[in-house]
């Protein structure tokens, strides 16, 4: 599809509208000296030019709690499905992260269909946004996660006074309809676009010494690397490496009852592999009970697992979890070039 | 039959029974489950009838044992109900100078009027069933507890520290603020409230099951502190873990 | 001859415990006591060698129900003796998250602790099947303090929000519009309320004594002003020693207190009978309806008193809120300088002055605190009407004596547990 | 996504099953029959496991105890240690529960077909066993020998001893029993369930090992199949994992890259060696 432009004060216009219209839109704010996303209310709260966000916005199509069934227990227990799904748009989103939704797309549908996900995705508007100015952490180029080309319904790329829109939908079509004055993006609008987004690539600090492709073989010849133990020494089992993490989609399962004992929910909320009581089971077994076992789960996860069952790494390498971590062993990229550096 | 339910309180500020009289939402539902038979704070009638003891405060005197094991032998379940009745809390900062000093500091010439013992919490002195840490005590965890008692449920602590749900709450970390804390060791349940508020944690909850003080200790010396200072931060709700080691 | 033996062991619907000892023999007082049993806490040890921001957090926890008065005491306090200016913006929501307390405590005393005396029955909750409309109001107006506290303070119980020199946290502006809102609703409930107490018999008993409250030209006073005296007039808080007076008593672990008299009283009667003029007025209006004149002699009435600083308290907070929301919230992160030196905080807390007062070196670590709290200085006043009441109602049965007696003590809504934990310290200075 | 999931039911809700039947096998072991309220039929295979519901107390994973060729009703055998398993002891014929199910790649029978099936239990590892035992034993032409080896803690503690006791005596079945710790009335074997291997003589070209028990029994069941000669392909033993969907989404199960609720619970030796599910064993 052809691309557009806009200027950055048509842009707040075009926000504008779509909040008159009644849109609920989900952007990133501005949070003491970081960034969030939120519920936006006018187009001046808008941030664009963020480096990340603290939590991703797949948050928002994996809530952190979610009711699966509603039930009552009165004479003769019943129970209902909830599947709640409201249209929004998800705004100002970076293609790493883009990629992280792609990946829970693939995880909620392969299999089993996810009904509570895949309503909420359906209902979701994605507006991304290139990553100009990346996080000091970060190691997309690696996952080759810089860019994207689709997985979004519209795509922004900041040329400086205005925006090139790509269009990646029928749905980003649409919503640019309700847009002022978006003109075809001429050669020099489409070069400079090219320019930025080069430039962006030579402003990451961090990148993996393996070929993409080349991480699960890595790791088949790491497993019993005394690396593992190393690193993890200093784990707190604090869990901040998966809350933050836009490709961590594990939850828990839990029955919640209204003080009448007889109205209730059961919810999921998120888990993590990080944290003790994950593989724990009743009695007093736990399957991974030492944290050398689970720092290596989730490495496993995000450079070979993942990858193995569902063709697309389980770390696009967005460096929130390296910027949670107060330990500062939860970069997966300073994880595997370690392990590669050991295996030389 | 509603179980019947009663209050006691040690030395403590009271906030924690407050809090329970802080259930505006709850409080009329709460009642058609339970029979409150004792609650000075809030009732005249005491009843030494009850099968579910709640205990608030540190115990600090030799009376407060005996009462303590008194209620023990009646009641079926025993919750020791925040903070101070979970670690002996902030009252046992007094056990780090001795009984004379501290009488003398607070009551000058009138010092013998008065005696009390180290500050412990109720664990220290009887068995407990279940506990509700929090200074003061968190009202969801009280709510849940109750609910899991009468659904026959065990009702547990989440085992993770508070960086999960400070996480979960989309907070700054203060540490990137240049602050230091202690959520990264300390039971989460709080929801990460003091975080939240703009503050950082000092670990009223206690520790987890297994925390990693070594790596916590090394953090809290990157970022500035003494070891003297880690000791008095840890001490400011987890004191009696020191001195009963 | 009348014999009595009155022995009320840890008196209920009050903070903390205090015991009540009548005997009578052969129509002979031999003895009237009211005695302070609970366990000291020590926290003025506890401070000492602490650094500011210890002590800022710790404060709250001398008393569940006057948490934020202590806090703010305390945060005062420090203030003052680093030098520590705040803004206009803070003062504003230190008094709003102020009156959330009076609110919460008041409203607590009066529907929870002190109206099922009145009402026939030992607590609150079998007034749930009863008198179930007024325990909906009680909850009702319970939950606005409580919410209003969690606005500003960020919980409850135990303010977390609140740090020397501002505030960690700001509520939204659109938060505060939707507690205005639920403010001026409330005023329906408390016209209930009046209501309701208009028709109570209130014992009809009365001492004179000297009445102790902070006093401010400027406005009712809860957080700022000089101390006043209905005998001696105004001083600065600095003198507040010559005021309270404290000194230990065999039987109680709490201090008590007198100044001009044998005893005098501090709370909201007494800060009813020095500043009655300056209550907003719709307050005004429910004193009068509620038949409270000052200068009021009954103690019974300090119910009163509290029910008629209600009002006032939740129409302050709605002018309050309205300055905050014209001039929008701004994130101030206010310079804190340590330096060597004293400083005294006082506040007007639920049951009425409490000063703190802190030395501290040049590194901002306390070396001496001294908490002068309200309900010590009221034990005092407690005993002596206690004297004056038992000779008055001796002809009647032990139980109505002893509901009588309860019923004094309740009035006065001590909040024993904070009492306990400051005495006097003598400065060596 | 090509699909429309809005049309697509939710994962999550069970079906209502009403309990038509409770036993109590030992202590803390209770049989349950149950029959869905629609009269529809389970339609599992020997070793998948269902998830059952006790709304507000929990959902939690169970194998089914009974055969497919039982028509009708299922059943389940649970033993008591948390809080859905005592909720789910507490309920009696009449309530109701949910079900969510089948899961899991089950026992693969039809590779059996023709071939001995030795099977060794250890504890309530008999529960799925059972499953396993009475498919067999109900298409017993299908199959050549079968063979029990079935281990308890003390005498007291034998499970489902009806049933063991009918397998006893049944022809085409042999069964063995041996309990860690006996006593007067015990006049059987004594000894780990691994000491039955002697008492056995099997065609290790022609025989099929399942096993299940305790996670520590598996690395000495192993040891004495692969002392006679069985190939590590044909052990198979079904594997315990904490569980929550049962789906593979919640992760709960993984060890390593494998689900073990989508993957499994029945695994070879071969493909735990394979994937180092190490640590499941
Ligand atoms: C595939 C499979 C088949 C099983 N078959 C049987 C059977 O036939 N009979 C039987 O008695 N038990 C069986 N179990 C074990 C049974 O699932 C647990 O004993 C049960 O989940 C404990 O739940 P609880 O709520 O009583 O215990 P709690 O300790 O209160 O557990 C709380 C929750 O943790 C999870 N959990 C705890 N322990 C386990 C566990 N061992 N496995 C999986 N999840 C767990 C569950 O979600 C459970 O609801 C099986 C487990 C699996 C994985
Ligand atoms: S790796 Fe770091 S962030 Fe993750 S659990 Fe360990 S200490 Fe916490
Ligand atoms: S593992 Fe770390 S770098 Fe990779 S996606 Fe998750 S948070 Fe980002
Ligand atoms: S602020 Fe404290 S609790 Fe929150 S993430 Fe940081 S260390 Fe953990």
């Amino acid at each position: 599809m052809t691309e557009k432009v806009l200027s950055k004060q048509n842009l707040n216009i075009f926000i504008n509208t779509l909040l008159s219209r009644g849109e609920e839109i989900v952007g990133v704010k501005k949070k003491e000296g970081k960034y969030a996303f939120g519920k936006i209310a006018d187009a001046e709260e808008v941030c664009l030019d963020y480096d990340i966000t603290l939590l991703p916005p797949s948050m928002y199509l994996l809530p952190q709690r979610e009711a699966l069934l509603k039930f009552n227990i009165a004479e003769r227990p019943v129970a209902f499905p909830v599947i709640e799904a409201n249209p929004f748009i998800l705004f100002g989103v970076h293609p790493y992260d883009i990629k992280a939704i792609e990946l829970l797309d693939t995880a909620f549908s392969t299999d089993n269909l996810d009904t509570n996900y895949l309503n909420r995705r359906e209902a979701a508007t994605i507006v991304g946004v290139d990553c100009l100015n990346p996080n000091p952490n970060a190691f997309c180029p690696s996952m080759d996660t810089a860019f994207t080309d689709k997985g979004y319904d519209l795509l922004l790329t900041d040329i400086g006074d205005s925006y090139v829109i790509a269009i990646g939908s029928e749905k980003g079509q649409e919503l640019l309809k309700g847009c002022p004055d978006t003109q075809e993006a001429t050669q020099v609008e489409l070069k400079r676009k090219e320019e930025e987004r080069q430039k962006a690539l030579g402003k990451y600090k961090v990148a993996l010494d393996t070929p993409l492709e080349k991480l699960p073989q890595l790791l088949d010849k790491s497993w019993n690397s005394p690396l593992w133990d190393e690193r993890s020494e200093s784990c707190l089992s604090c869990g901040s490496c998966v809350m933050v993490c836009p490709t961590c989609f594990c939850f828990d399962v839990q029955d919640d009852i209204e003080l009448n004992l007889v109205e209730g929910e059961r919810y999921r909320q998120k888990d993590a592999c990080m944290l003790v009581d994950f593989a724990a089971v009743a009695g007093e077994g736990n399957f991974r009970k030492d944290k050398v076992s689970r720092y290596r789960h989730r490495m496993y996860r995000k450079g070979k697992y993942i990858m193995e069952r569902f063709g697309r790494p389980g770390c696009v390498g967005c460096g929130r979890c390296a910027s949670a971590c107060l330990a500062e062993i939860a970069s997966p990229a300073e994880t595997f070039n370690l392990m590669k550096g050991e295996s030389k | 039959m509603k179980p019947k339910v009663g209050f006691f309180d040690f030395t403590s500020c009271e906030g924690c029974q407050l809090e329970v009289l802080n259930f505006e939402g709850e409080l009329v539902e709460l009642l058609k489950l339970v029979d409150i038979v004792n609650f000075r704070e809030a009732m005249t009638e005491k009843s030494d009838n009850y099968d579910i003891a709640f205990i608030e405060g540190a115990i600090t005197t030799e009376a407060g044992i005996n009462r303590l094991k008194k209620i023990r032998e009646r009641a079926a379940v025993l919750i020791a109900m925040g903070t101070c009745a979970c670690l002996g809390g902030i009252n046992c900062l007094k056990n780090f100078r001795t009984m004379e000093e501290n009488l003398k500091i607070v009551y000058g010439d009138a010092a013998h009027y008065y005696n009390t013992i180290p500050a412990r919490p109720v664990d220290a002195v009887v068995a407990v069933d279940y506990y509700l840490p929090g200074c003061p005590m968190d009202k969801d965890e009280f709510i849940a507890l109750v609910k899991a008692l009468l659904l026959n449920k065990k009702a547990r602590l989440p085992n993770y520290p508070v960086c999960v749900e400070c996480k979960l709450a989309g907070n700054v970390c203060v540490f990137e603020k240049g602050e230091t804390c202690l959520g990264p060791v300390t039971r989460a349940g709080c929801k990460a409230i003091c975080v939240t508020n703009g503050r950082h944690c000092w670990g009223c909850r206690g520790l987890v099951d297994d925390p990693n003080i070594d790596s916590e200790k090394e953090i809290l010396q990157k970022h500035g502190l003494t070891t003297a200072d880690i000791l008095e931060r840890f001490r400011h709700f987890n004191g009696y873990l020191e001195v009963s080691k | 001859m009348k014999e009595l033996n009155i022995n009320v062991h840890h008196i209920t619907r009050v903070e903390g415990h205090g015991n009540i000892t009548v005997n009578a023999r052969n129509g002979k007082l031999e003895e009237i006591t009211w005695s302070i049993p609970e366990s000291p806490r020590f926290f003025e040890a506890m401070f000492r060698g602490r650094s500011y921001e210890d002590v800022t957090w710790m404060t709250p926890r001398i008393c569940g129900i006057c948490s934020i008065a202590h806090s703010t005491a305390s945060i005062q306090a420090t203030e003052a003796a680093f030098g520590v200016e705040i803004s206009e913006q803070t003062l504003l929501l230190r008094k709003l998250l102020f009156h959330a307390e009076t609110l919460q405590s008041h409203v607590l005393h009066f529907y929870f602790l002190a109206a099922p005396d009145f009402l026939g029955v030992g607590s609150v909750f079998p007034l749930v099947d009863t008198h179930t409309e007024v325990v909906l109001r009680a909850l009702r107006l319970k939950k606005l303090a409580n919410d209003l506290a969690d606005l500003i303070g960020g919980r409850k119980t135990h303010p977390l929000t609140c740090v020397v020199g501002g505030f960690a946290k700001l509520p939204e502006v659109s938060e505060l519009k939707a507690m205005r809102q639920k403010l001026v609703q409330a005023m329906d409930d408390m016209q209930e309320t009046v209501k309701l107490f208009k028709g109570l018999e209130i014992p009809n008993f009365t001492r004179e004594t000297e009445y102790i409250a902070l006093k401010d030209l400027k406005e009712y006073a809860f957080i700022n002003g000089d101390i006043a005296s209905t005998d001696t007039g105004a001083t600065p808080i600095d003198n507040y020693l010559e005021i309270s007076n404290e000194f230990c008593v065999p039987q109680s672990t709490a201090k008590f207190s007198k100044h001009n008299r044998d005893s005098y009283m501090v709370g909201a009667l007494s800060r009813f009978n020095n500043n009655a003029q300056q209550l907003s007025p719709a307050a005004q209006k429910a004193a009068e309806e509620l038949g409270l004149k000052a200068i009021c002699h009954n103690p019974y009435m300090i119910s009163i008193a509290q029910i008629v600083e209600t009002i006032h308290v939740i129409e302050d907070a709605i002018s309050l809120i309205d300055k905050l929301t014209i001039r929008g919230l701004r994130g101030e992160k206010p310079p804190v300088k340590v330096r060597a030196g004293r400083g005294i905080g006082a506040v007007e807390a639920p049951r009425g002055i409490l000063f703190h007062d802190y030395i501290y070196d040049d590194k901002g670590i306390l070396v001496n605190a001294n908490c002068v709290i309200p309900t010590n200085q009221n034990h005092n006043n407690i005993q002596k009407d206690m004297e004056a009441l038992v000779p008055e109602i001796i002809d009647q049965s032990q139980e109505e004596i002893t509901l009588r007696l309860e019923m004094l003590v309740r009035a006065y809504d001590p909040c024993i547990s904070c009492s306990t934990h400051f005495l006097k310290v003598k400065f060596t200075q | 996504m090509t699909k429309h999931p809005s049309e697509e039911k939710s994962l999550y809700l069970p079906r209502v099953a009403e309990i038509t039947s409770v036993e109590t096998i030992a202590q803390k072991e209770k049989l349950f029959e149950f029959n869905f309220q629609d009269g529809k039929e389970l339609g599992h295979k020997p070793g998948q496991f269902v998830e059952i519901s006790i709304f507000g107390i929990g959902e939690m994973p169970i194998s089914i105890s009974s055969s497919p060729t039982k028509k009708g009703a299922f059943e389940l055998a649970v033993r008591a240690v948390g809080d859905v398993t005592n909720a789910l002891h507490r309920l009696s014929k009449g309530a109701t529960v949910g079900i969510r199910g089948p899961f899991g790649n089950g026992f693969p029978v039809d590779e059996f077909t023709g071939k001995d099936v030795l099977v060794i239990a250890g504890g309530i590892g008999l529960f799925p066993l059972r499953s396993l035992i009475n498919y067999v034993v109900d298409n017993r032409k299908n199959f050549g020998r079968l063979i029990i080896l079935s281990g308890s803690k003390t005498a007291n503690e034998r499970m489902l001893v009806n049933e063991l006791e009918r397998w006893q005596v049944m022809e085409g079945v042999e069964l063995l029993e041996t309990v860690d710790i006996g006593n007067e009335k015990w006049g059987g074997t004594i000894g780990p369930v691994t000491t039955l291997f002697s008492q056995i003589d099997i065609i290790p070209q022609n025989t099929f090992a399942v096993t299940v028990g305790p996670p520590v029994m598996y690395k000495f069941v192993i040891g004495e199949c692969q002392k006679k000669g069985i190939p590590d392909e044909r052990i198979l033993m079904s594997l315990e994992r904490r569980m929550k969907c049962g789906v593979g989404k919640c992760g709960h199960c993984q060890i390593n890259g494998v689900y073990v609720c989508q993957e499994g619970p029945v695994f070879s030796y071969a493909r735990i060696k394979k994937d180092k599910l190490t640590e499941a064993i």
